[in-house]
């Protein structure tokens, strides 16, 4: 008899679970909407905690103990208009609609799918995996989506651009007044004249390679003003220059090019269109093309000055085989290997667009390159200083959100290079749920 | 590839290359079904409700709309029996393709030996035929929906987009897009070429909006925010020597690489040391991609050979 | 050369593969999203590289299908699209349960390039008006609700160049911080490092990186792992290993020559 | 007219583009430039084939070296256009099989399906997987320690290439011990790919992004014009 009596509070226990069960989950609580910052108006923020049954749940601590049939599996989001300002509203959207659905532990969505300048109001409820469904909790009040003048998050980008356009507009400015700007020396471009004198002598021409993109990179454009200083001095040497191109809008720029680098050379008879010639714009057709011409009439100098991909290597591979002497440019990370390994000078990323500038000896285009260093030194400079920062907070070991380092440092990362627009300064962590008031 | 290494050699290598490859082939055509393709029919019927909706349907009735499509049957399931049967039958177009296949591969792979006619016939065939899937693709990906079907709607939701909600009418602001495209193929005329300068601007001016606001937020801010990192790293147990090791070396790294970079300041004294230990930190960089290439170059090899030793010659099982 | 890579594919040696940080990386990101998760498949290559990407195309397609999640493909490369064809083969011969429109939805491809992933990130319905079977996309379920890519979970992109993960992580994940990554080749692979971990969940480098993440799906599903068709990366490993070390050896032999003429020379 | 709308046109273009990053109200103008500009990359694609046709032909009516080929290149490319445009063998869409025109271009068992499946996919593949050869004999005869940038360029290269196979593991299997397991080349190549690759790497990702900025701002203040030619 004690035996059975002992049981009855687990059973009582049992029944009290398989009720509970039956009902539904806990709902969420704490329902916030709000209108979503720096857009354009199209979209509402909804935030909630999340159900007391809901496993992801920090506050649920006895997570195993949670009856399996109340945990929830999603939560169901649900929206009605509640004002339009007199503009017309279907049934449907005029009354409670479901738009979207959560999984567990989720608590936060942004519906994207509002007019702007209409109140809408949303309700959210948990639903557990037999499909029982939780009460509705509601959001206090409607929110109507609005426009922002301005992107504050981007308020820093902005500040960055205007910087560097300024640095550079102040540069070009500068020399355009006649003032000598200085640039060092770029090893390979000596190179170059140097390579053209070289097929002079023998008696051999020079190809030039553009690269395969086309002339809306910025690349194929850099390798236009190489293209230029090189065909003038072929032009002075009498020197042949060879230009296959993989564009045809290309060829058209690189022949106007050479035209009138022939000219200023003055030797515009010397001029030869034809050498400036469109190939295909298959890849590796082109590549056959122009390897097939190096193999054919063996050019003393290959100058290979744009963007290219998988072509590098058979490129500068032949011209390696037919000792050639081998000059490249390119911005292209991944093909920079195979021309460091294989010509004798190569122009690394940002040197060959330094080059470009160089060369061209036009003073707008080194004041940009000048205006260019200087936006480079300022992220160096925020580069060292974050760093420092960064430094002291973990030799100080303070909490990563107190004092001034720490401050600082957020601030740094998060509002200068994040995406937290101004801010205030010292705050930590500034509030990215906006606010509507 | 190979034009420096004497002729005769390279004819031998070949010589038994192929012999060996010929051997094989007969062997395996023998013993399996090496280059055929096997394929069943398939009976597809779609049937129209009372609404004009049609739904696929097995007992097709007079009326309803009925073709055939052919599934391709895997070896594993070819049998005799179904040979026999008449279920699966050879595919005189498919098995054709395949052997193209092979052999256009083989055309290819002959370039090792020289530049020679298969291999500039093979070309001359990647040229045409992609350049033409291309405009294929462009035409019916993006033309027909995206312009076509703003400015005639009615029509072509009629003749090839069903799907398409046609309600709004012509949307005359794609008109703009039609007239630079017609502006832009004056490139072609003899003629009047500069035409076509106005949407290259166009197109310039878009690129260099974009890519400015792209490059800025991604690689500049965000790459400068990447790189401040602490360079005293504690972990659980106090100082971390390691950890530690690595962000100094990888913020020395970063910083010699960009004074490298520099372009108005000398490269003398200790800037110039720096740049030499930056030029080095790039020269690993160049090293680690020129490893992760070869690894990419010859997996793409090796594809192709398990095409030639799978599905054309089944010496290995196809998957 | 040729040999080196022919032999080993007839032998079909297999090694054991080692799950590296970025492989469990890239898996982690996929894994950790609760089950039926919206994921963005961008298939940015074509055939000439699918020697190195399809195999982690097809390892994704299984992984993020054994997961039940949502599966957006596209394609921003001309020749894409077939390749997400082929995925979606996949899926209806392996997970015969996905139904098309609830589990996954393909898009057509788009000419533009990153001004296409600059045009999603804002509207969908901009670019893809109807799914490739010619459906709008209001009427396709798992399409229903979605205005821009930012309602998706993750972006995982499978990429041979440009536009590829670059554009990607420009124009996707850094300015909307969509969680993206990115599968892509040899050659791409070192680029993608800096990016990794704020700008790209992780990179998976040609078919070593492949291998290892089969790997990573093998311990965790054996459901896949009894699956010899998705172990083709690994298979792939043993004539890399092959080639590998006669690229070091040519190396080597080059060097050597190169030395012993320069020393002639000085003599 | 020939300069001066051409440079209007780029310049209001990029900054449409530039304020609709900024200024929310902008955001639609941007969308709208961005539409046109990937529709119109479609005439870019349509400029390209006539560009083929137009220089084959004149090379087959001029009758030029290897002038035979450029047939075989117009055929493939008209042929593949026919079968595509026209949707040879393409069955209707299963959801609306009454629209003929309905289907997709490239369903298995069509025309193009053929031409992609049997011609474009084992010819651009195996002119790509030509580059193994290329890399191998590039290995062979380019790739000298000339200098100290150029080995360290091998050394780097020739760890990875046996990190990231097998062999890492395997070489060092047995013999190393544990405090050096650090220097196994699949843990060495890990380590480079995370600090001296990143770190290189982000340099020149810095330094491109401020020469493509810089750049583009030419651009975009008119300062640049050699897109537009002379006159």
């Amino acid at each position: 008899m004690r035996i059975r009596t002992s049981f009855l509070p687990v059973f009582a226990l049992l029944a009290f679970a398989s009720l509970a069960g039956a009902q539904s989950p806990e709902p969420p609580t704490d329902v916030v909407i709000s209108d979503t910052p720096n857009d354009a108006g199209q979209s509402v923020e909804v935030y909630w905690a999340l159900s007391e049954t809901d496993i992801f749940n920090p506050l649920n601590t006895n997570v195993k103990e949670t009856d399996p049939e109340m945990i929830v599996a999603t939560y169901s989001i649900e929206r009605k208009v509640a004002n339009t300002h007199g503009a017309d509203v279907s049934d449907e959207d005029s009354n409670w609609r479901k738009v979207s659905e959560a999984g567990a532990g989720e608590s936060h969505w942004t519906d994207r799918s509002v007019h702007m300048g209409w109140s809408y109001d949303y309700r959210v409820c948990s639903v557990d995996n037999q499909g029982d469904a939780s009460t509705w909790c509601d959001a206090h009040a409607s929110v109507t989506p609005t426009m922002q003048a301005f992107n504050m998050a981007k308020a820093w980008l902005a500040i960055f651009m205007l910087v560097f356009g300024l640095f550079i507009a102040y540069f070009i400015n500068h020399a355009r007044t006649g003032k000598k700007l200085w640039v060092r020396k770029i090893a390979g471009l000596e190179a170059i004249d140097e390579a053209v004198g070289r097929a002079t002598e023998m008696g051999r021409p020079v190809l030039f390679v553009l690269g395969i993109q086309d002339i809306n990179e910025i690349q194929t454009l850099a390798g236009l003003t190489v293209l230029s200083r090189v065909a003038r001095t072929a032009a002075e040497y009498g020197a042949q220059i060879e230009v296959p191109t993989c564009r045809s809008l290309v060829m058209a720029a690189a022949r106007e090019t050479v035209e009138a680098a022939y000219l200023s050379a003055g030797a515009p008879d010397a001029y030869q269109p034809d050498r400036i010639h469109y190939l295909t714009d298959e890849q590796f057709a082109f590549v056959a093309g122009v390897t097939g011409y190096m193999v054919r009439e063996e050019p003393a100098a290959c100058i290979y000055m744009g963007g290219f991909y998988a072509e590098s290597l058979i490129l500068a591979e032949t011209g390696n085989h037919i000792g050639a002497i081998q000059v490249a440019g390119t911005a292209m990370p991944s093909q920079l290997p195979f021309f460091v390994a294989s010509c004798d000078y190569t122009l690394i990323g940002e040197e060959f667009f330094a080059a470009s500038a160089y060369l061209s000896g036009d003073p707008l285009q080194i004041g940009s390159l000048k205006g260019q260093d200087y936006g480079k030194f300022l992220s160096v400079l925020i580069l060292l200083i974050g760093i420092f920062f960064a430094t002291t907070v973990s030799l100080t070991e303070t909490d990563e959100s107190a004092g001034f380092g720490a401050g600082a440092l957020n601030y740094i990362k998060y509002n200068m290079l994040g995406s937290e627009g101004l801010g205030s300064f010292g705050s930590g962590e500034t509030d990215i749920e906006g606010d509507d008031s | 590839m190979s034009t420096d290494t004497p002729q005769k050699s390279n004819a031998l290598i070949w010589g038994i290359i192929f012999l060996v490859g010929a051997i094989m082939l007969v062997w395996s055509m023998t013993t399996s079904r090496t280059g055929q393709v096997w394929i069943t029919p398939e009976q597809q019927a779609f049937t129209a409700d009372a609404e004009g909706k049609y739904s696929a349907t097995d007992s097709p009735a007079p009326g309803d709309i009925k073709w055939t499509t052919y599934n391709v049957v895997p070896d594993s399931e070819l049998t005799q029996e179904a040979i026999d049967s008449g279920s699966a039958t050879l595919s005189w177009s498919r098995t054709i393709g395949l052997w193209l296949s092979a052999i256009f591969t083989l055309f290819i792979l002959s370039f090792l030996v020289g530049d020679n006619p298969a291999y500039k016939f093979a070309e001359a065939m990647v040229v045409g035929t992609s350049a033409g899937y291309v405009m294929v693709i462009g035409l019916w990906d993006v033309f027909v929906p995206l312009l076509w079907g703003k400015l005639m709607p009615g029509f072509v939701q009629m003749a090839f987009l069903p799907g398409m909600d046609a309600s709004g009418g012509t949307q005359w602001l794609y008109i703009v897009p039609a007239i630079l495209i017609v502006m832009l193929l004056f490139q072609l005329m003899p003629a009047g070429g500069w035409i076509s300068r106005w949407p290259i601007a166009f197109f310039i001016g878009i690129t260099a909006g974009y890519r400015m606001i792209g490059y800025v937020e991604a690689d500049l801010v965000a790459q400068i925010r990447a790189g401040i990192v602490p360079l005293w790293i504690t972990g659980e147990s106090g100082f971390e020597f390691w950890p530690t090791f690595n962000a100094i070396l990888l913020t020395v790294a970063t910083f010699s690489a960009m004074v490298y970079f520099f372009f108005s300041i000398e490269h003398k004294g200790l800037v110039g040391k720096t740049a030499r230990l930056g030029i080095w930190f790039l020269m690993i960089t160049f090293g680690a991609s020129f490893g992760y290439t070869v690894m990419g170059r010859i997996a793409l090899l090796a594809a192709r050979l398990e095409f030639l030793f799978g599905e054309w010659l089944h010496f290995i099982p196809t998957s | 050369m040729l040999l080196a890579v022919a032999i080993p594919i007839l032998m079909k040696t297999v090694f054991p593969e080692v799950v590296s940080k970025q492989a469990k990386m890239v898996f982690d990101a996929i894994d950790d999203l609760p089950d039926g998760s919206r994921i963005l498949m961008s298939y940015d290559f074509d055939p000439a590289s699918q020697g190195e990407l399809l195999p982690m195309a097809q390892a994704f397609t299984r992984h993020c299908s054994v997961k039940g999640h949502k599966q957006y493909y596209m394609a921003l490369w001309p020749l894409g699209s077939p390749m997400v064809d082929l995925s979606i083969d996949t899926i209806e011969s392996e997970y015969p349960d996905m139904v098309y429109g609830e589990d996954y939805v393909k898009f057509d491809y788009k000419t533009g390039g990153e001004a296409v992933i600059r045009m999603i990130t804002q509207d969908l319905r901009g670019m893809f008006e109807l799914d490739s079977k010619g459906v709008s996309l209001d009427d396709i379920p798992m399409t229903k609700n979605v205005k821009n890519i930012q309602d998706m979970d993750l972006i995982i992109n499978v990429s041979a160049g440009d536009p590829g993960t670059k554009q990607w992580v420009q124009f996707a994940a850094t300015p909307f911080g969509i969680k993206t990554v990115s599968g892509c080749t040899g050659v791409q692979a070192p680029q993608m490092y800096p990016y990794i971990p704020e700008q790209l969940a992780g990179v998976l480098g040609a078919i070593k990186a492949a291998a290892e993440y089969e790997a990573a799906i093998d311990i965790a599903y054996p459901s896949i792992a009894a699956n010899p068709k998705a172990q083709e990366a690994k298979r792939r490993m043993g004539p890399q290993l092959v080639a590998h070390c006669l690229m070091i050896i040519l190396i080597l032999i080059g060097n050597w020559i190169f030395f012993m003429s320069r020393k002639r020379g000085q003599a | 007219m020939k300069r001066t709308v051409p440079l209007i046109i780029a310049i209001v273009a990029g900054f449409v583009l530039l304020i609709a990053n900024f200024i929310p109200f902008a955001e639609g103008w941007g969308l709208t430039a961005q539409e046109w500009f990937n529709i119109l990359a479609v005439g870019a694609m349509i400029l390209g084939g006539g560009n083929l046709i137009k220089l084959h032909l004149m090379k087959i009516s001029g009758q030029r070296k290897g002038w035979g080929y450029s047939i075989v290149t117009i055929g493939c490319f008209v042929g593949t256009l026919i079968f595509g445009l026209f949707k040879i063998g393409v069955h209707p869409n299963e959801i609306y099989p009454s629209v003929a025109w309905s289907g997709y271009y490239l369903e298995s068992g069509s025309g193009l399906w053929w031409i992609y499946q049997h011609m474009i996919v084992p010819l651009t593949s195996m002119m790509f997987a030509m580059l193994a050869f290329y890399v191998a004999t590039a290995a062979f005869r380019a790739f000298r320690a000339k200098n100290t940038e150029a080995t360290l360029l091998l050394v780097t290269a020739g760890i990875v290439l046996l990190g990231r196979t097998y062999a890492g593991v395997w070489l060092f299997d047995g013999w190393l011990p544990e405090s050096m397991q650090w220097l196994r080349f699949d843990n060495l190549t890990v380590w480079i790919m995370d600090i001296p690759n990143t770190a290189g790497t982000r340099a020149i990702t810095i330094g491109i992004a401020l020469g493509v900025v810089a750049t583009s701002l030419r651009i975009l203040l008119g300062v640049d014009r050699s897109y537009l030619g002379q006159d």
